[in-house]
């Protein structure tokens, strides 16, 4: 279970846990963790919301693609969902593989995937109202209903 | 029948997280159609389409029972 | 304490938890971890020896260089010493940012910093010898003695 | 009085983690060259030199008191 969505707490070390590996020689873990500051405006707390059993194979889907681009590597990730306060862990995506530049670019390709193709959608909470993240600003558009090429290969 | 999943905002306008519809044959766009008139939605450009938890062109036939999930620009991470 | 040179197994939820901040949107962790295999020789376990305390200080010269480049950064560094056997954790880059791109950057800078120059030593070893790596293959030479400037800025 | 430092291939080629020099006035080249005179030691021009936990450069003169470390190519990490 290299993939998850949980409703708790993820614990860090035990998405370091699945990738560690006698032939990796590097470790690189991406956290996110929920940020009161967002250009200026402060955040009460999120929520996050998921179509659970779609973004599970969404994120296989990226392990897979890491596995073809990086061959050595073993990827993880956990996502959480539900409410989320400040500095609460949302995300933690763990890379090993034998030397560290792999780590690095592997990792930084996950997380790119995941804000393309993973169906998980964060509601902002405000003291003067909310938003669900992603929608409202269309900053992204799929006119052909799908996600394009370029989206998905970037 | 084919069951629609609703999420974010989109399930927050229609006010339900999922409707079945009686429908056969057609494509994704009719699909977008009746629930854009349904529930006076005009965003559905920026929606993208999954059937079956794939993603799906918006010229995908869709047949009795399938799951079809709408799915706005995704904000995980 | 956020830079430290220890003799005791590395616990990465505390070098994680040094760098947590509402602040904080991303954090990324580098882990450096004992490989078996080094382009196809076998290693037995390592053994590391550091100068420390001027190991400290040179990290937390590196804490300072990141925090000029990246003046809105939290970084933690913990490097370990003595005998580590494969898969033991040798060193953990913890470093937070509001947004993802600088905590990649900021990092991977953190762990090409500290090999050019914090004073820590791997000695391998194999089945059918030993080995201090870094010098007997002298692929980094300092003519004048000490690092020079493209040394100690790439 | 200096003390010198060692570590790593230099510490078990020299047998000795440091030793202590009757020195002054004189700068790291001089110091290089007794140590490599005296343990038969070539590969001192890959080595960087610290002077009291900092960098020094080949020409810094040492003074009495002053704790001066061989540092070999280093590999941390």
């Amino acid at each position: 279970m290299n993939y998850e969505i949980t409703r708790n707490a993820i614990d860090v070390q035990e998405v370091i846990d699945k990738v560690i590996s006698r032939n990796a020689g590097a470790v690189t873990t991406f956290i996110g963790t929920v940020r009161e500051l967002t250009y200026g405006k402060k955040t009460l707390y999120l929520f996050y919301e998921a179509y659970e059993a779609m973004a599970v194979k969404k994120l296989e889907q990226i392990g897979r693609e890491i596995q073809e681009r990086w061959p050595d590597s073993l990827t993880a990730i956990t996502h959480r969902v539900g409410k989320l306060d400040i500095t609460d862990v949302a995300v933690v995506i763990a890379v090993s593989t034998p030397h560290r530049d792999d780590a690095y670019q592997a990792n930084r390709y996950a997380i790119e995937r995941i804000k393309e193709i993973v169906p998980i959608w964060k509601k902002e909470m405000w003291e003067d109202g909310e938003e669900w993240i992603g929608n409202q600003k269309e900053t992204v558009a799929y006119p052909k209903g799908k996600p394009e090429e370029k989206d998905l290969h970037d | 029948m084919i069951k629609v999943l609703f999420f974010a905002h989109l399930k927050d306008v229609i006010g339900s997280e999922s409707v079945t519809l009686e429908m056969g044959g057609e494509n994704i766009i009719s699909l977008k159609k009746r629930i854009s008139d349904q529930y006076r939605i005009d965003s559905l450009h920026t929606v993208m389409v999954a059937v079956n938890e794939e993603f799906a062109d918006d010229s995908t036939i869709l047949s009795d029972g399938d799951i079809v999930a709408f799915i706005p620009p995704v904000s995980g991470g």
